[in-house]
């Protein structure tokens, strides 16, 4: 198996998502980190909170780890996706992506971000002083 | 007959539980489950868009659906 | 100071690298790790050794740095390369670059290692079974 | 004037050192001091290209030389 595909409850691991793909046939690793920022639109975030379909998620977050494979020569791709209640600082996602020449990581990671953005079912609520908010739900 | 309908995000807020029943006629799609959805929830029409899920996969607008079916409503997802 | 330059002998710490970088303000890390190849050019490589003109290495990474904080909306940027003998598998260079938004981050790294390879006077000497070469010396 | 040259890289190993030194008219440039390195050690010739390196920058052809300048022969680097 080349791809791991992890959600949990429990706090991400950056380096041992990293570790899982370093091989030695790779001379080249991209990682995207997600953070909880402290602020969105201006306004000041207290938590984020992420609830997800939980299987579906990871058979699309699976699928998106084929593509990519089947799009870039590419070796080994770590997704760690978190859920539950996250505070500012934490990390709510880890992509690693481990090719032997670096473009192909950059060019996957960024393609496994962008699109696990647009179709993994998971769900951030912005928590804020005055109320909260399901992030994209409303126009 | 029955259908069980999962929620999440904003869509469990909409149906005021993570999981609802729906009586449909037996020659039900997915097309016919999102009327009768947003007659009785009519929120769900106030969302960005939404999407079906049948058996943990985006689902096309006319799918047959079957009782067992496992059927969600994926409102606009946010990961990441 | 937003940019930390690091150029050691000892091994590299990825976590320490990522955690440097991290900011309350930030809600995108990308990072790049650069491993030692087993392979190069279809042959086995036992090991690289890296030689630096450490003061002005530092300071063209250091360029590099001011440079990709003024063209994109960055906020933290971290250059850590190791010199010395390093075996298959060890890490030579890590960047991570930190963003409110994620594509600046992207960007910059990708911008930063690649400029990294063409302008800082750092050497890399590769050890096969049967002699050495340094790497890009002739044509 | 004597100036002293650092090498690195593949340069070293054409110099037999990791420093020499070599003379210099007063008005010496950077270019002239290619002229004179070249002529010494013909495989600088060689290298896919090289470029001097003088206080810690890399320096213009014709960028004139003092006795106090710390000067550097940088081979193509490899680094990353």
């Amino acid at each position: 198996m080349n791809t791991q595909i992890i959600l949990s409850h429990q706090p991400l691991n950056i380096q041992s998502c990293i570790d899982w793909v370093m091989a030695p046939g790779c001379g080249g690793i991209d990682v995207f980190i997600g953070t909880v920022r402290d602020m969105t639109k201006g306004k000041r975030v207290l938590r984020l909170e992420f609830e997800a379909y939980d299987k579906m998620a990871i058979s699309e977050m699976q699928k998106l780890a084929d593509q990519a494979l089947l799009q870039w020569p590419i070796q080994r791709i770590a997704i760690h996706h978190r859920t539950g209640v996250l505070e500012v600082g934490e990390v709510p996602v880890i992509i690693a992506v481990a090719a032997a020449h670096r473009d192909a990581a950059f060019d996957a990671c960024r393609f496994l971000i962008d699109t696990l953005k647009k179709t993994v079912p998971i769900w951030k609520k912005e928590i804020f002083e005055d109320g909260e908010v399901w992030v994209s739900a409303t126009p | 007959m029955t259908a069980s309908i999962l929620a999440f995000g904003i869509t469990k807020d909409i149906f005021g539980a993570s999981s609802i029943t729906v009586e449909l006629p037996a020659d039900a799609t997915t097309g016919g489950l999102k009327t009768v959805l947003e007659e009785q929830y009519p929120r769900l029409k106030q969302l960005a868009s939404y999407l079906l899920a049948v058996n943990n996969e985006y689902a096309a607008d006319e799918l047959p659906l079957n009782e067992r079916d496992e059927i969600a409503v994926i409102p606009p997802v946010s990961g990441g």
